[in-house]
């Protein structure tokens, strides 16, 4: 009885597989109402199987295993295994992308309704899942590999989902180039990782690792550095971060599971499942902390200063995602992916509300234009509230506090003060911007027509995954945390306990600051504020915030643009007329060949002959 | 000699002229296209299902044929490729204004002949067995006397197999002339100058039916001009009896397997592969662009033919199917959207244009059989591909390792083209939507797609099949 | 005997080379009809009378006949004549000429050099011999004999039928 | 009596089969192309037979038999073709029929 489940674990990737298959090939024939069935219904029942596994597994029926689905092809030594892995973690991501997506999907048919080619949104959001699934359950880097790539490409296609407009055609654009910079890395890595101990399976990698290699081999810390590339593309960390913030020019949904909940996390997932390799760098271990406290608080500051919902909501998401790399730096592996979990919720409850905003307000998206809105828009006033508290981790009753609480105390336990003091610093900032944020939004008079003909939404679609999230964001969704100690080491702070509630205490009292200094600041002071970031220093802060410390501008400045020099300035030189020489000759080729096939019976019976000719000369030879 | 079991091993080819006498009794006392029609799909079925039926452990042989795992695995391939040819001719003839059930009397006949094909073991058998296969092919190509192009095509055919004919028996004469036998084993027994010629002037008989290099001329142009039926029987069951028969002469004939013959087929093999792939680089029409494919496929396949071992034929025979349901698939497509043969076919890519936005399933097929032709993964034509590959490296044939890469890569180009039209946005002559066709036909189509996608995801079942016959 | 497949064989090669540098189709036919009988007689004096006379029959009679109806049928004479001689100028003979003697070069040269020595000597082989053979292990030849005229003759038919061209897929002729 | 060499009778054969194949590579009027084909698979019965009648055994002889078959088979295809395409083309140059190309 209990085998049955697990072996209908393939069915949540298949499901939403057969989802995108259907929806891409009915070429607009099933309407509205069909996409959205089917488009949430795939996901939601792949939730369901996830929720039969995930019960099976939480009553102990069923342990950690590999499911061997079948071997690919099996030529000489290369048999690659086509296998899913179902452990702790791999379930934990499996419930947060089915279940989340089911909410976000469910929720995409309020919000996109009435849209162009919302067939086409459904398609590419299956497909997302079906990758994204792929990705965290495959128990080799051939599959791991694909599902990354894929969703990279999902990702990309729905940012630029609203393609007449052509900058957002360059926000996909950027999004995947920049996520691709990352990508490189990650294949050069796994290819080393490969070309070492010849195997494709993630679990025997990494046992082959630990035994092949000790502490801080150089080739031990190239491969971690090559993953932490791939992972910082996909993560949007310092310094390949800068695709996110655009990526908001897609759907809100999309905003809400792919560049909230799930796909940029995967970078998080991707160390925590090598974590094995990065024990053996523990170097690049340091870096992942340093980075990942370095980005939440450059991000933090960025929140602070950006005007439009979403962009706000992505400098915080890139934030969050910074306490994750924070936690996984130390070691703390658990509590990183507790608080991946935790922000899923509350992130795309933010996300959600956020778009239930901008649809009631007629696409209107920039704060200065938006306000007062707590009274027309309840539901979505209480989804801020809940979540922005459970982000900027109000003690005791948000999900937030208990993971961020875990991460702040396992740096100290692991001594880096220096993280932790980032980390608190953070947590000010936090409620700093989303108090800025609601306040924003919701207080004080409403400042454009749109604001004030606000229509709430309305119907199931609009409110329950709304409610739901909701109470995820709470202290319910802190209940929820997985137990994942038997697929990491023990955390740096498991057995000591010394100055543990200090900890608690110290960052609640941070966090409990942050709002309230967030309150007084945007509810009384908004118009000394706004003198302050117009003139003086005040302005430089605030526009060099609001450009995220001018990232863009360098970069474009120092690689695009010298990219581009360079590559004008190369395009007609020998190597590149080498390259094409091939194509040239092909095409040469083919023209010549292409006179032999002139339709005349006669020659081809000719060539005929002068093969049948050498033939018996060739075979007739002494 | 157990004589039952032979007999039993002949009934799918008694099955298959059964039904070709019906049809033909059919003709003499009503035209009736369906019932002509149903007939051959019955009674080729039912040859299918016996040949399944007929799995028998130990070969069994008369004088002439051998029913072992090649001929087995052969005729099965056969059957079911006449089968979807049979089931598409149906759409495809409906539009037909003239007779339409002699096309399935010509394809029956056509189908026993390949039957006898690929379990010859003796010249006379290997010979008739070849005619039966292209005397209907004549027929076939020129079924639409009253196109210039169907016609023209089976006069190219027709010419030109008279002459590969001709070659093909001077050849066994010679070798018959060297050995005083007829039968491969008799072949085996002696070798000389006489019997050396002989095996030169059989390869080029046989070689023009494969279209290799430089016998390859008449591909492209018979493809084009033929109905679709005709050139997807040609394309699937005359190359595969063809190969399968010249694969058992090169496994038990010597001469076939002599050193210089097989630098020169290794030397065509590349040739092929080359050549093939180059021609089709620019094709503009699909019917032309899919017959280079054909060669080049071929010359792919030669690396399996030069290399001859054991492991080979498993080989061939994963390469074979994975082509061979590709292929189908393909002209399945162009089948269903040439449906009424009143107006010329779907062969000009521009018919292609945006066809995914039209009719986006068959669009999606002919995007699997185009990946599987490129040998992309996770299609069928990559399973094949890589055992070509794995074939040759294990080998140690580096220079039929680089031509496969070689073609393979200037194959990726024009099979993308192919794709690349089907997903544009739709061109400003929308009138050739080519709308309707039974259901059934899709569902073919679509269920030989998803073949190509299965046998590529999970070749496992097919290979441990191939793996396990016995020859 | 030696003589008399000697002669044969000479007059059959002449013969056809007369067919095939012939310009009047007529000419050329009975020219063929000739090459066969000759060769026929070749297979009398090789000691093959059954495949001899098969040879009379069924090739200068009955496909002979085919030939010299559709000659008529096509009334193919002397404008189809004028044609061919304004076709074959001697420079479209060179190369396949050349071809076609380098193939010959090669297979005499192979024919000689062949191990097989082997003389012709006068046994007949008769009908009875062949019949035996044709009727008992080779049965199967005789079925697909059958099919193959069958679908031969299926096609013919086919063929033969008379259609208007269709201008609709007439091509861009 | 001396007989004759089997060689001699294979390279009438061959001879044959050469004037055969010029006709077929050189002539245009189609009805020349199949009495060069026609004279060609002759060539090949006549090989079949002097093979059989060196090696004393009817083998060769049945195969002949196949071959006229075959010959007459391929015969009345081909000039019920020839008759259709003198319809189509109105004329019976092979050049003619050369649409399909490139």
């Amino acid at each position: 009885m209990m085998e049955m489940t697990v072996s209908l674990l393939p069915l949540t990737f298949l499901l939403p597989l057969a989802g995108t298959l259907l929806l891409a090939f009915s070429a607009g024939r099933l309407g509205e109402r069909g996409a959205v069935w089917i488009g949430t219904g795939s996901v939601g029942l792949a939730a369901l199987v996830t929720a039969l596994v995930g019960a099976d597994f939480a009553l102990g029926n069923a342990g950690p295993q590999t499911l061997t689905l079948y071997t690919w092809i099996a030529v000489g030594e290369f048999a690659p295994s086509i296998g899913l892995r179902l452990d702790a973690l791999s379930l934990t991501m499996l419930s947060v992308i089915t279940g989340v997506g089911f909410l976000i999907h469910w929720f995409a048919g309020w919000y996109m309704r009435g849209e162009e080619g919302i067939t086409r949104f459904y398609a590419y959001m299956n497909l997302f899942v079906f990758s994204m699934i792929l990705l965290v359950l495959g128990d080799n880097l051939l599959l791991l590999f694909l599902g990354w790539e894929g969703v990279g490409l999902c990702s990309y296609l729905l940012i630029g989902y609203y393609y007449q407009n052509a900058a957002n055609g360059a926000a996909a654009m950027k999004a995947f180039i920049v996520t691709r910079i990352g990508d490189v890395f990650l294949a050069v890595g796994l290819f080393l990782l490969f070309t070492q101990f010849g195997t494709l399976d993630i679990a025997e990698l990494v046992t082959r690792a630990t035994q092949a290699w000790s502490a801080g081999e150089p080739l031990a810390q190239l491969a971690a550095l090559l993953i932490l590339g791939g992972a910082l593309g996909k993560s949007a960390q310092l310094p390949l971060h800068t695709w996110l913030a655009d990526a908001m020019a897609g759907p809100t949904p999309v905003s809400a599971l792919i560049h909230a909940a799930t796909m940029v996390t995967a970078g998080v997932y991707l160390i925590a499942r090598m974590h094995g390799i990065f024990e053996l760098a523990p170097a690049v271990l340091y870096l992942v902390g340093m980075i990942g406290a370095v980005t939440l608080l450059m991000a933090g500051f960025a929140a602070l200063a950006q005007t439009d919902i979403k962009r706000v909501l992505a400098y915080s998401t890139m934030s969050q995602i910074g306490y994750m790399f924070l936690a996984l730096g130390v070691g703390a592996y658990s509590a990183g992916v507790f608080h991946l979990v935790t922000h899923a919720f509350f992130k795309a409850l933010l996300f959600l509300a956020a778009g239930a905003v901008i649809v009631c307000c007629r696409h209107e998206q920039d704060i200065r234009r938006l306000g007062g809105l707590r009274r027309r828009l309840p539901l979505a006033y209480l989804s801020f509230v809940v979540g922005g508290a459970a982000l900027a981790a109000l003690p005791l009753v948000t999900a937030g506090f208990y993971s961020k609480d875990e991460i702040l105390w396992q740096a100290l336990a692991a001594e880096q003060q220096g993280l932790l003091i980032a980390g608190l610093l953070g947590s000010l900032l936090t409620g700093l911007y989303t108090l800025r944020l609601i306040v924003g939004i919701f207080h004080g008079e409403p400042k454009s027509k749109a604001a004030e003909n606000a229509q709430p939404g309305r119907g199931p679609q609009h409110s329950v995954p709304l409610l739901v999230l909701a109470v995820l964001s709470t202290l319910l969704g802190a209940w929820l945390r997985p137990d994942l100690s038997a697929v990491f080491p023990a955390a740096p702070g498991a057995d000591a306990h010394a100055g543990h509630t200090a900890v608690q205490l110290i960052a609640s009292a941070t966090a409990i600051i942050g709002i309230l200094l967030g309150a007084w600041l945007f509810l009384t002071q908004g118009p000394k504020l706004a003198r302050l970031a117009a003139e003086g220093a005040g302005a430089f802060f605030w526009r060099w915030w609001h450009r995220a410390f001018g990232f863009d501008g360098l970069y474009d400045r120092v690689l695009v643009r010298p990219f581009l020099g360079l590559v004008q300035s190369l395009r007609r030189d020998w190597l590149d007329a080498f390259c094409g020489l091939a194509g040239q000759l092909a095409l040469v080729l083919h023209a010549g060949l292409s006179r032999s096939q002139n339709g005349q019976l006669r020659h081809y019976a000719i060539a005929t002959v002068v093969g049948a000719t050498l033939m018996v000369v060739i075979l007739a030879r002494a | 000699m157990p004589a039952p079991l032979p007999l039993l091993s002949l009934g799918p080819f008694a099955l298959v002229c059964a039904a070709a006498v019906t049809v033909l009794l059919g003709i003499a006392w009503q035209r009736m296209h369906t019932v002509s029609a149903l007939v051959t799909i019955v009674g080729l079925l039912g040859a299918l299902v016996l040949q399944l039926a007929l799995q028998t452990p130990d070969s069994a042989e008369t004088p002439l044929l051998v029913f072992d795992g090649l001929s087995h695995f052969a005729a099965l391939m056969v059957l079911g490729s006449s089968l979807v040819v049979a089931l598409l001719s149906h759409t495809y003839l409906r539009g037909y204004t003239g007779p339409r059930e002699e096309f399935y009397l010509l394809l029956l006949c056509a189908a026993a002949g390949a039957l006898i094909l690929v379990a010859s073991q003796h010249l006379a058998s290997l010979f008739f067995g070849l005619e039966l296969l292209s005397m209907p092919l004549y027929g076939m190509l020129a079924y639409r006397f009253q196109s210039s192009h169907s016609l023209e095509a089976g006069l190219k055919y027709l010419i030109l197999s008279a002459a590969g004919s001709a070659f093909l028996l001077f050849g066994m004469a010679l070798l018959y002339a060297q050995t005083g036998a007829l039968d491969f084993t008799g072949l085996a027994s002696e070798m000389g100058p006489w019997a050396l010629a002989g095996t030169g002037l059989m390869l080029v008989g046989l070689g023009f039916k494969l279209s290799i290099v430089p016998f390859h001329l008449w591909t492209p142009d018979v493809y084009q001009g033929g109905p679709v039926p005709a050139t997807m029987l040609l394309a699937s069951i005359s190359k595969l009896a063809v190969f399968v028969v010249l694969l058992r002469l090169v496994l038990e004939v010597p001469t076939f397997r002599d050193e210089a013959l097989s630098a020169l087929l290794a030397g065509l093999a590349i040739l092929t592969m080359i050549v093939g792939n180059l021609l089709a680089l620019r094709q503009s029409d699909l019917k032309r662009l899919l017959g280079y494919s054909s060669i080049a496929h071929f010359g792919y396949l030669l690396v399996a033919l030069v290399i001859g071992s054991r492991f080979a034929v498993e080989t061939a025979g994963v390469y074979l199917i994975t082509y061979l349901v590709a292929t189908l698939t393909a002209f399945g497509v162009v089948t269903l959207l040439s449906s009424p043969c009143r107006t010329e076919e779907a062969s000009n890519l521009e018919h292609y244009r945006g066809l995914f936005w039209r009719r986006p399933w068959l669009a999606a097929a002919l995007t699997v059989a185009m990946l599987s032709l490129a040998g992309i993964p996770f299609t069928a034509g990559f399973i094949g591909k890589f055992y070509i590959l794995a074939l040759a490296v294990d080998a140690q044939r580096w220079w039929l390792v680089a031509a496969v890469i070689a073609g393979s890569a200037i194959g990726l180009y024009y099979y993308l083209r192919v794709m690349v039209a089907l997903f544009l946005r739709e061109a400003a002559d929308a009138s050739r939507a080519g709308r309707g066709g039974h259901w059934l036909n899709d569902t073919i189509v679509l269920v030989l797609a998803l073949l190509v996608i299965v046998l590529g995801v999970w070749p496992a079942p097919a290979v441990d099949w191939l793996a396990g016959l016995n020859y | 005997m030696e003589l008399a497949f000697y002669a044969s064989a000479l007059v059959a090669l002449l013969a056809s080379l007369g067919v095939v540098t012939g310009t009047n189709p007529v000419h050329a036919l009975l020219y063929l009809i000739v090459s066969l009988i000759s060769v026929a007689l070749t297979f009398f004096a090789l000691g093959a009378p059954f495949a001899g006379a098969l040879q009379v029959i069924v090739y200068a009679g009955a496909i002979m006949v085919l030939f010299v109806f559709v000659v008529m049928m096509l009334n193919l004479g002397s404008d189809a004549s004028a044609q061919e001689r304004a076709w074959l100028k001697p420079r479209t003979w060179v190369g396949p000429s050349i071809l076609a003697g380098l193939l010959l070069l090669a297979l005499l040269g192979t024919l000689l050099r062949g191990d097989v020595a082997r003389v012709i000597g006068g046994t007949s082989i008769d009908a009875q011999a062949v019949g035996g053979l044709l009727f008992g292990p080779w049965l199967l030849v005789v079925e697909l004999a059958a099919m193959l005229l069958l679908a031969a003759l299926v096609t013919a038919s086919h063929l033969g039928r008379d259609a208007e061209p269709d201008r609709a897929s007439g091509g861009e002729s | 009596m001396s007989g004759i060499p089997m060689e001699h009778g294979l390279m009438v054969a061959s001879a044959l089969f050469a004037i055969g194949l010029a006709g077929l590579m050189v002539r245009r009027n189609l009805m020349f192309v199949l009495m060069s084909l026609e004279i060609m698979l002759n060539a090949a019965g006549l090989a079949f037979i002097v093979a059989s009648t060196a090696w004393a055994e009817p083998h060769g002889q049945v195969m002949y038999l196949m071959v006229i078959t075959l010959a007459a088979a391929e015969a009345s295809v081909g000039l019920a073709l020839v008759l259709q395409i003198y319809r189509h083309f109105r004329s019976l140059d092979v050049d003619a029929v050369s649409q399909l190309r490139g």
